[in-house]
């Protein structure tokens, strides 16, 4: 069952979603037992920033039908703070490290690039891009030619494996997944969150998220996840981690049949720390 | 109050356990179940609690994640829950009957901490707040000290939450049992009367907002434990955080649930919606 | 309760999806208790396209956590069978007709709409901009400069209320409606299904769905279809009708609030015949 | 069968109805509930059901929409059905017990024909298709007629449903019970000895298309009541249908369950999944 990801050798397909565990605070709870029984074959960090960031003010989550809204809004140390503070830490895992980072621009994620580079203990970089556009409003990862864009200036910035995680809010992710193939990304994870509301429902016409809207995940979008990413099989030839709802094994094996060669678990380890390993055991058998 | 104080460490993972004892204590359901696996929690910890079968399928298709409950007693291999009906998830609690398994992660959390020498510990409470604070009141008494308990609620119906503090004089908005007013109240006279003191709080955030700003102003030392939406209690989500003096926010569920009141930020109610 | 669209005097908010309630089958189950206790305030048709269509091979149907996806394929009998058979039994509904049209270009729309122009059973037109462009594969209700340019060809074919039902698959919806509002629609519909896909439970990596792919629809999107609709609500000044998972009257409330002036009960239809009348009845206690 | 042939309306809207009996029949689970507002249904004809509570929650969060299954037996106010669970609706349903409330909406579509005079009724099913067919046999033998009854099963444990139908002759697939082999063998055989016959038939795809050959080959009517997974189970989704013989598709909620065997296309089965 071991799975070659650009290079990285992964003992088992599933990892889990970015910002979706948090192996410091993990160790905090549990234990040495995360490191004994790690639900991951790769571990992905949250997404990191240039700069720190504190998040959104709460509430930052909301309970939907068959899933969950969240506005958690990026809360991290910035990328100096990782480096200092969490990355000896990461350095530790069992498991290859995968460093999630976002940038509004081309120059911030050139930076980011720039600062993982010296670090051996990071396997690869996955390129979060669902960050708005100032000028557009859009996604940057909605349009095939912005992603293009970024992508021209800043993948010769690392010689790293790059992981472009797309957004699912676009018209048409096969065209922005081949955008992303064309501009030298080594393989692409989706979906990220469906774009949400979720209203007060104490107060008429009130947003109850305190960053306003916020992302749907969980079982709710896995049939959203499982057409984008059959659509991205369809269209691309590199390796694809995906994700959306996945909550148990048979989930699991639906998205590797439509064309994943990893899978990770994001909403479902909330429900169970262990969702991982259950799922990748579940896998197995 | 966010090292991590020698917490012993939750099993990694949900484990299913049996539901062996039920009752009804006016709006109150309290359950037990046998949890031998697990280590022994402490006053102010909490677990992630689902239902093993058909969590899901009430209103709006909900519950789907975990609720967080407080640990109201523990011995012997026993846990024991206290529910207050409020939503779907606690609703579903509520359903549960002897038999019927409970899927649980934890102990989790932070606790509260031992008053220091010389400092009489006052408990002070609002409605489904009592749960974490009987669990401290039983272990104070273990230990010999004297506890004085306050404990506020809505009515008369509501106010039979005091019977699991033994000893503990009440407060109700409507006056319809003992004080009639503020639980505050009580604790301001309580202060008046002998100010060295430590006080332990859970309720409602208006309350624990009360017992931040009489802390704050008196200098008497207040641990306050706070209710946060969670969806993981592990620290994986960030989605429970409470804003901190600093100005940043801080995670209920791995910082928490208990924070010294002086660590809140002023305006730490200011996300909150009314309840 | 009134509620006026684009000139329409409706009873009350709550009307039906396109596609999620046939009339003309509701009678010969329920018989005249269906026109006595119409659930709907205007009853909207399905889709009808310029030639009949059978629509998709069975199976069109998959159940989700917390909601469907389908397949259907838009059968219908065509324009001029639409006009011969379905429309003397929509004549006699107790409620204004609106009737869903599609079609794949600027020619096919403004045919259909020409031949619906002299009925005068028929209050409004919604345009279902859900059909894929044949050349970008992208639903032409997906790009705001698409969508312009078929309505500048369309839009004078009509005298009758124009509606454009838009397609939620898209990078920003508001966009869209945006070019539909200056393009001369008099309202927007939002939001239909979302691209979805079912796998084969019983053979890995197939298609359930005879159609390959479907829509999702149900409580599962509604949080989807809420943000939606708030941008939509923000961008432009036509009276929208809103729909997506509404499930009770508290859902509704939510959708009005956000800005709709009407709410579409489709999905929660098929769990229950009466559910827009149950609905309309809660917004109104 | 297009034609609505005089079927009563049903009630426009859902009703919720208490279940008042409950039984184990092998791996079958009857239960019955008291519909006073509800018309009388006949044979082949269905409801929509659905658990009043806690619908969902179940694998995959579902079930979400309600589940067509065939009146067993009917009379006094009262319904009866029969489940075997393959899946959450059904499992969901199987385990409701007395006192729960069940959502119904129908009677819901058409229903046999009563056979032609001269025509010697044969009801041909198998595994869970034995419910409408005992409420055919039940009709049949009121009005007098005599009634042929071939019944196929897995095993020995499934054969236990013909206990519906009095008097029926069993062909199980492993030879355990009865005839050793499908029931269509069975059928051939009551053919053969006497063609004047009409077939009644409801049970798994694989075994209605026999019973749809047989019946085209010999000239045999042949009344097929179909299943197909629906979401309404009245005209609404466009989601049941089956294709017929024109090449065109027919919703089998309104224009069935009951087919006429020559009425179905040849490749009718053909989008179907083997399940
Ligand atoms: C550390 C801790 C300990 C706790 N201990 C206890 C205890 O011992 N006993 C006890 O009874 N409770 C306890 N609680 C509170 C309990 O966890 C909540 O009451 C419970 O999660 C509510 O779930 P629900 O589904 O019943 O209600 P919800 O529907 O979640 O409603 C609760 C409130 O949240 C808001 N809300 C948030 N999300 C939504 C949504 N999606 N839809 C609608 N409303 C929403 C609403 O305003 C509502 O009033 C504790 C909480 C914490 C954090
Ligand atoms: C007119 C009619 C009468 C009927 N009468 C009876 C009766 O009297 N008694 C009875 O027990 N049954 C009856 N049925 C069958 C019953 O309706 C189905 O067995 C039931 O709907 C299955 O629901 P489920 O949730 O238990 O199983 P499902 O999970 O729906 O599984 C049933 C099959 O459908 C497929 N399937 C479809 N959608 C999905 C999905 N989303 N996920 C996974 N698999 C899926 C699978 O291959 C599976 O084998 C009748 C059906 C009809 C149409
Ligand atoms: C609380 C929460 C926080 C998330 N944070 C991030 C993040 O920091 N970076 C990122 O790329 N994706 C983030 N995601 C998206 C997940 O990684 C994943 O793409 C999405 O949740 C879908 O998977 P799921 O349905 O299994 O949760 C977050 C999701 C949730 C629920
Ligand atoms: C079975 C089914 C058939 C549908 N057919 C149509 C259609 O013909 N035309 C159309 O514009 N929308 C169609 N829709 C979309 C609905 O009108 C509606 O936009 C969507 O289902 C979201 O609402 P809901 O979640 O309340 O169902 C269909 C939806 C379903 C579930
Ligand atoms: S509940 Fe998830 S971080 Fe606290
Ligand atoms: S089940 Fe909906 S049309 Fe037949």
């Amino acid at each position: 069952m071991t799975v070659d990801l650009c290079g990285i050798e992964l003992a088992h397909p599933v990892i889990n979603g970015s910002g979706t565990f948090d192996v410091i605070a993990a160790r905090r709870v549990f234990g040495a037992a995360v490191d004994e029984n790690f639900p991951f074959s790769a571990f992905v960090s949250k997404t990191i920033t240039l700069e720190p960031r504190l998040g959104n003010p709460p509430p930052r989550l909301f309970e939907t039908p068959a899933g969950l809204i969240n506005s958690i809004g990026l809360p991290n140390r910035g990328v100096v703070g990782y480096l200092e503070h969490d990355l000896p830490e990461l350095a530790t895992l069992p498991v290859p490290l995968i460093t999630n980072v976002m940038g509004s621009d081309a120059d911030e994620v050139g930076q980011l690039f720039e600062a993982l580079e010296p670090c051996d203990e990071i396997a690869a970089i996955e390129l979060n891009v669902s960050c708005p556009n100032v000028k557009t409003g859009l996604d940057i990862g909605a349009d095939p030619a912005e992603l293009s864009k970024l992508l021209a200036v800043v993948r010769p910035k690392t010689s790293k494996p790059l992981i472009v995680k797309l957004t699912p809010n676009t018209a048409n992710v096969a065209l922005v997944a081949g955008a992303a193939e064309a501009s030298g990304a080594d393989a692409v994870s989706l979906i990220n969150t469906l774009r949400a509301f979720a209203a007060d429902p104490t107060a008429p016409g009130k947003a109850w998220l305190g960053g306003g809207t916020g992302g749907q995940s969980g079982p709710a979008i896995r049939s959203v996840a499982l057409a984008q990413t059959s659509a991205v099989a369809a269209a691309i030839e590199l390796p694809i981690i995906a994700m959306g709802g996945i909550a148990n094994a048979a989930n699991g094996r639906q998205f590797l049949d439509a064309g994943a060669r990893v899978i990770a678990v994001g909403t479902e380890s909330f429900r169970d720390p262990l969702a991982g390993a259950k799922i990748a055991a579940g896998l197995l058998s | 109050m966010s090292e991590d104080d020698g917490r012993v460490p939750a099993p990694f993972g949900t484990r299913d356990v049996a539901i062996n004892g039920i009752e009804e204590l006016g709006p109150y359901r309290v359950f037990s179940c046998s949890d031998p696996a697990g280590p022994v929690p402490s006053a102010g910890q909490f677990y992630m609690l689902t239902g093993a079968e058909r969590w899901g399928g009430g209103v709006d298709e909900r519950p789907y994640l975990p609720r967080a409950i407080s640990v109201l007693a523990a011995g012997d291999g026993q846990l024991s829950f206290v529910i207050e009906v409020v939503g779907p998830g606690t609703g579903r609690l509520a359903e549960l009957v002897d038999g019927d398994r409970l899927r649980l992660l934890g102990p989790l959390g932070n606790r509260f901490r031992p008053p220091a020498a010389g400092l009489r510990p006052i408990l002070c409470g609002g409605g489904i707040g009592v749960a974490p604070l009987a669990m401290m009141a039983q272990q104070l008494v273990a230990e010999g000290r004297e506890v004085t308990s306050l404990l506020g609620f809505r009515d008369a119906e509501h106010a039979v939450g005091a019977e699991f503090i033994a000893g503990a004089a009440v407060a109700t908005d409507d006056g319809s049992v003992g004080h009639g007013g503020l639980v505050t109240e009580l604790l301001l006279a309580e202060l008046d009367r002998d100010p060295s003191a430590v006080v332990y709080s859970c309720g409602p955030p208006q309350m624990l907002d009360a017992v931040r700003a009489i802390s704050v102003a008196s200098g008497v030392p207040a641990q306050l434990a706070l209710e946060a939406p969670m969806a993981c209690g592990y620290g994986a989500c960030y989605g429970c955080v409470v804003k901190v003096a600093d100005g940043s926010y801080r995670r209920t569920c791995v910082d928490g649930p208990v924070v010294v009141a002086d660590e809140l930020a002023i305006d730490w109610l200011g996300g909150e919606r009314s309840q």
